[in-house]
């Protein structure tokens, strides 16, 4: 049975692909785009990882698909002078043939993979011990690798610059997104007053049990940033001016106190990024416990889009 | 037991894939919106019978969370296409 | 460790501070990561750092070899160049709290660097990936820091294109740990063997580095995304960023999988270098805006930077090595990262001085501007690989390789590209040195800090010829240099000079137009048949379709090529 | 039946392929956008096959690949929101949004 669900996920995630490159309307593509980051949740669980479905739909599916639904509603206008841009047959023609080329490629690696597959796995159960926590993937991303999370954080900091450096200089400093009217008899308005005290707790809660179980840090960031957002888009809240200290102050704790924990290091236990006996399990809480809010701030503000409006 | 929910998630599945024309043919974008919608929560289903399956408590979690964002993306559409008129907010930022 | 956080630590610190103060941050962080980085150079390489505590295959190491050592010692000079060099154009309006360019230029400035030490460091390839990523993300928003149009397109490009560039290099990565279950160099390094799954690997990595270091013919987004940054700006993406990809190619080949790369593969990518030499030179002596011309030298001169690798191969153990080839690419990168920077900011300081960079139109720019446009020549002297350049010691290590290697055909390459790169100096030098009869009022006064700045940079790109003989021990330059080499030096400067007559749009009158000469007349106009065909090209050459495509068959080609070894 | 690694193993490689298509002819910059997110997914799929591959030690899949994938997937998120800004900018500024071959960054030089 299992068989026959894999196929037909595997099936249905060709097709939603495949309807995503021959749709006409932008907007029809974005809105498989949403389906298939879902239809990948599932295979995630089917292939067993159960942390990355939950990034896939946090992160993946979730802010992207909404990222893009906004975004292909706005480009509306530009849809005509593009199609109108189609290349000719013979590009069509090429294109095909070197991706399908590429796609014959990547199958013969795949059957050629060796038998039995190498892995990490043994080396990361016997090592789980030091670490104190219980869930491998979040032992793999705070103690084996821990430099890739710390870099990670800069690359979401980064986008944010990024996207804020995209600001017309006038209003520099001032509000990202257009300023959202309330309208308390809305159903909109409704929502966004009962949904993101759930999803609060939801965040929070797929935040704490991503020491043992699958979550963490990065899921329940998304989940707050997307309910904060709604109560942006609702009106009822609006996004800081990007020049108050203590935004710049929020966004950049989180990475600077797992530099210094990480500096801290150096001295109790030989290495950067080296936790001291029997503290690991507490160090690595703290880092957690500091960069959700930043994480939490930053993906919201990179959601919320450049600064519009000056900060009067 | 596991089996049957298994086939039962196929079943959803199938059921979804439906869904799936809709969004293929349209014809507004609203349409298109709901359909997606039908495949989130016709997805959701699915991962709860999957996760029944498969004894993974977590999975869980996982539907709880796409339930959240599948909430989030529809307003973000909804806003996008009510007051996502570029030349609205475009026009007085035009240097 | 230190050199790696220190830029990062410096760059946060940037942001929390905002305003004036990112300005001074920055500053401060970039002479104190100088500090750190010389120390570490002087206490010498093959240092390894476990980062955790945790030895790979599970941990990931830093490594500090001599390569990553010079280049990181290179890379901080750079950056205080160019940081001094931008104290005057990126300073925050008195009476603002904070201004948007000075502020974003500043941070990415700071997280450009740490990238680029991580790059060169790091251990493992997926670190590298996300340093490359990280580097990516820096390197986007310099392009379009003017905001106009134009640079948000070609900004956008970049960013596409870069970003197909790194689902390849992650694809080859995660096959390669599919098959060998660690991502240590390393450890890789002594496990690898060829088989079908590593050759995809290895060509879809190099493909994508190469997408990212826009060596042709990748190079679409190249261009317009250097020439319309700021000049500060111009210069980091031109002289630094485009290090961070090429070095990974580096240390793809020669230390993850020597044994799996062949000749072939080799002497592709050399071939592709010399097609970026030959017709990017030849695009650029035809551009009409100086710095249009200064980004298609380095489209140019990266093809240099690839011509090391046939020649690196070890004749005897049919294996790529480490020997003096090797050391002449890494000389040539250092070399080109100063003088592409110097270059870049002194068409920055004529752009500002003048208010626009038409290369028809610099006349009078000499006395106006004595200091930038002796920068420029000396620059220009670099990039030729004329003695005492750090270029020329390349050249004669790479000739030495050649010799003795007997691919006597990239000798022809690198001394067709040396004749080709002095023809447009000199052609802007003509330019330049024209009288006018009024002298020019510069628009705005130019910052002599920045004049020094880039004259400082400009220098140290011949002087690397000194330090380089010294420390490998050539012993080419001290009173070797007979007068054969400086009869050479004016072959290639009189040969430039012809060639500019025949190939260049506009001539200067200090060649007197191109008709004074009757019998010059129908080679004049063969070569701008040549020229127009180049340039036609490289036009359909940088379109998406044609890009995009051009990069899956790179893919192929290469594929093939590490089959055929 | 094929065991499920090899399965979505080559569901990967398609959906790369698929998304390279894309990438190549759809001229809207938007389209390029939706492509490498295919591209990635196919990436991250073939990844999770990987991992899947090498469940041992009591766990399902191998952790270091999944870990690496949750990396993976947040950096293409900020690549996705950095482009799409990007896009949204070039819209307010310019008529066209193609990228199909780039205008000179400046003005042609006036004829003397």
């Amino acid at each position: 049975m299992s068989e026959a669900l894999n196929a037909g996920l595997a099936l249905f995630v060709l097709a939603l692909a495949a309807w995503m490159v021959v749709a006409r309307d932008t907007f029809a593509a974005v809105v498989g785009f949403v389906a298939y980051g879902l239809l990948l949740t599932l295979v995630w669980v089917q292939l067993h990882g159960v942390d990355v479905a939950l990034t896939e739909g946090a992160i993946g599916g979730g802010l992207t698909g909404a990222m893009l639904v906004a975004a292909a509603a706005r480009l509306r206008r530009t849809e005509a002078a593009a199609r109108a841009e189609r290349p000719g047959w013979p590009t069509r023609a090429a294109a095909a043939l070197l991706a399908g080329g590429v796609t014959a490629a990547l199958a013969v690696a795949v059957l050629a993979l060796p038998v039995p597959a190498p892995s990490l796995a043994p080396e990361t159960a016997a090592n789980m011990g030091a670490t104190g926590v219980g869930n491998p993937i979040t032992g793999v991303l705070l103690a084996f690798r821990a430099v890739d999370t710390l870099l990670e954080t800069t690359v979401v900091l980064l986008a944010l610059i990024g996207v804020w450096s995209l600001a017309p200089d006038r209003v520099w400093g001032g509000r990202p997104g257009p300023r959202h009217r309330a309208d308390p008899n809305e159903t909109l308005a409704y929502l966004a007053r009962v949904l993101p005290p759930i999803g609060l707790v939801v965040g929070v809660y797929i935040f704490w049990v991503g020491a043992d179980l699958p979550g963490g840090k990065f899921q329940g960031a998304s989940i707050i940033a997307a309910m904060w957002l709604l109560a942006v888009m609702a009106g009822l809240s609006d996004a800081p001016p990007i020049s108050r200290g203590w935004l710049r102050l929020a966004l950049v704790g989180g990475p600077l106190v797992f530099i210094a924990i990480g500096a801290a290091g150096v001295a109790t236990a030989g290495a950067f990024l080296a936790y001291p006996d029997g503290l690991a399990k507490l160090l690595i809480k703290a880092i957690e416990w500091a960069l959700l809010p930043s994480l939490a701030l930053t993906l919201a503000l990179i959601l919320a889009g450049v600064p519009e409006r000056p900060a009067r | 037991m596991a089996e049957f929910l298994l086939a039962a998630a196929l079943f959803v599945l199938a059921m979804v894939a439906l869904g799936f024309v809709r969004i293929l043919r349209g014809p507004g974008d609203a349409d298109r919106m709901m359909a997606a919608q039908l495949i989130g929560t016709g997805g959701i289903g699915a991962l709860l019978l999957i996760g029944a399956a498969m004894g993974v408590g977590p999975v869980v979690d996982v539907a709880l969370t796409l339930a959240l964002l599948a909430a989030f993306a529809s307003v973000a559409f909804f806003k996008a296409v009510t007051d996502g008129q570029p030349d609205d907010t475009g026009a007085a930022e035009r240097e | 460790m230190a050199a790696v956080m220190a830029p990062f630590v410096g760059a946060l610190a940037a942001f929390a501070l905002g305003g004036r103060n990112a300005q001074r941050v920055a500053m401060l962080t970039i002479l104190a990561g100088l500090g750190i980085v010389a120390a570490a150079a002087h206490s010498g390489g093959g240092l390894v750092y476990l980062l955790g505590g945790w030895a790979p295959p599970l941990g990931i190491a830093l490594r500090a070899d001599g390569l990553a050592l010079a280049m990181m010692l290179a890379v901080a000079v750079v950056v205080l160049g160019i940081g001094v060099y931008a104290c005057a154009g990126f300073k925050t309006p008195p009476g603002e709290r904070e201004a948007r360019a000075p502020f974003v230029f500043w941070i990415l400035l700071l997280a450009i660097w740490g990238s680029l030490n991580l790059v060169f460091v790091s251990g493992d390839l997926f670190t590298l990936y996300v340093a490359l990523e990280l580097l990516t993300f820096a390197a986007v928003p310099l392009v379009a820091l003017d905001g106009s149009a134009e640079t948000l397109r070609s900004a956008l490009r970049y960013m596409l294109y870069a970003l197909a560039g790194s689902v390849f290099y992650l694809l080859g990565t995660m096959l390669t740990y599919g098959v060998y279950g660690t991502l240590d160099i390393t450890l890789l390094g002594a496990r690898v063997a060829a088989n079908p799954v590593t050759v995809t690997a290895v060509a879809l990595m190099t493909v994508g580095l190469l997408a990212k270091t826009a060596l042709f013919p990748l190079h679409l987004w190249l261009p317009p995304a250097h020439a319309g940054a700021p000049p500060a700006a111009s210069a980091v993406l031109s002289g630094l960023v485009i290090k961070g990809s090429w070095f990974l190619v580096i240390r793809v080949w020669f230390d993850v999988f020597p044994g799996v790369v062949t000749m072939p593969s080799a002497q592709l990518l050399a071939g592709l270098g010399a097609a970026a030499i030959i017709v990017a030179n030849v695009v650029a002596l035809r551009q009409e805006r100086l710095k249009l011309l200064v980004a298609y030298s380095t489209v140019a001169q990266i093809g240099y930077l690839f011509l090391m690798f046939p020649l690196a191969f070890d004749a005897g153990a049919a294996e790529i090595g480490r020997g003096g080839a090797l050391t002449g690419g890494l000389l040539q990168a250092i070399s080109h990262a100063t003088a592409k920077a110097a270059m870049f900011m002194a068409a920055g300081l004529a752009y500002g001085a003048l208010g626009h960079d038409r290369i028809a139109a610099l006349a009078g720019v000499a006395r106006a501007l004595p200091l930038t446009v002796l920068t420029f020549a000396l620059a220009g002297v670099a990039l030729m690989g004329l003695p005492p350049s750090g270029a020329y010691v390349a050249k004669k290590l790479f000739f030495d390789a050649a010799g003795s290697s007997g691919q006597w055909w990239w000798e022809l390459v690198l001394d067709t590209g040396g004749l080709l790169t002095a023809s447009y100096v000199v052609l802007v030098l003509a330019h330049a040195l024209v009288r006018t009869d009024a002298p020019i009022a510069p628009r705005k006064p130019v910052p002599r800090i920045a004049e020094l700045a880039a004259l400082a940079l400009a220098i140290a790109s011949l002087a690397l010829g000194f330090v380089a003989d010294g420390a490998l021990g050539l012993d080419a330059l001290w009173g070797k240099l007979t007068l054969s080499d400086l009869w050479s030096a004016v072959l290639v400067l009189a040969g430039g000079a012809a060639i500019a007559a025949a190939f260049a749009r506009d001539l200067p009158q200090i060649f007197g137009g191109a008709g004074r000469f009757a019998f010059g007349r129908p080679l004049r106009a063969a070569a701008v048949a040549v020229g127009g065909a180049f340039a036609g090209a490289d036009g359909i050459l940088r379109r998406w379709p044609v890009a995009s495509l051009a990069l899956l068959a790179a893919a192929f080609a290469f594929g093939a090529a590490l089959l055929a070894g | 039946m094929m065991d499920t690694a090899t399965l979505f193993g080559l569901c990967a490689a398609a959906l790369v392929g698929l998304g390279l298509y894309a990438f190549i002819v759809n001229p809207q910059p938007l389209r390029k956008i939706i492509a490498f997110n295919v591209i990635g997914s196919g990436v991250f799929v073939l990844v999770g096959a990987v991992a899947y591959r090498g469940g041992a030690a009591g766990w399902g899949g191998d952790p270091v690949p999944q870990a690496l994938l949750i990396t993976g997937l947040v950096v293409a998120f900020c690549a996705s929101a950095l482009a799409i800004a990007l896009l949204q900018r070039l819209a307010r500024e310019a008529e066209s949004v193609t990228l199909a071959s780039d205008a000179p960054a400046a003005p042609p030089a006036t004829p003397e």
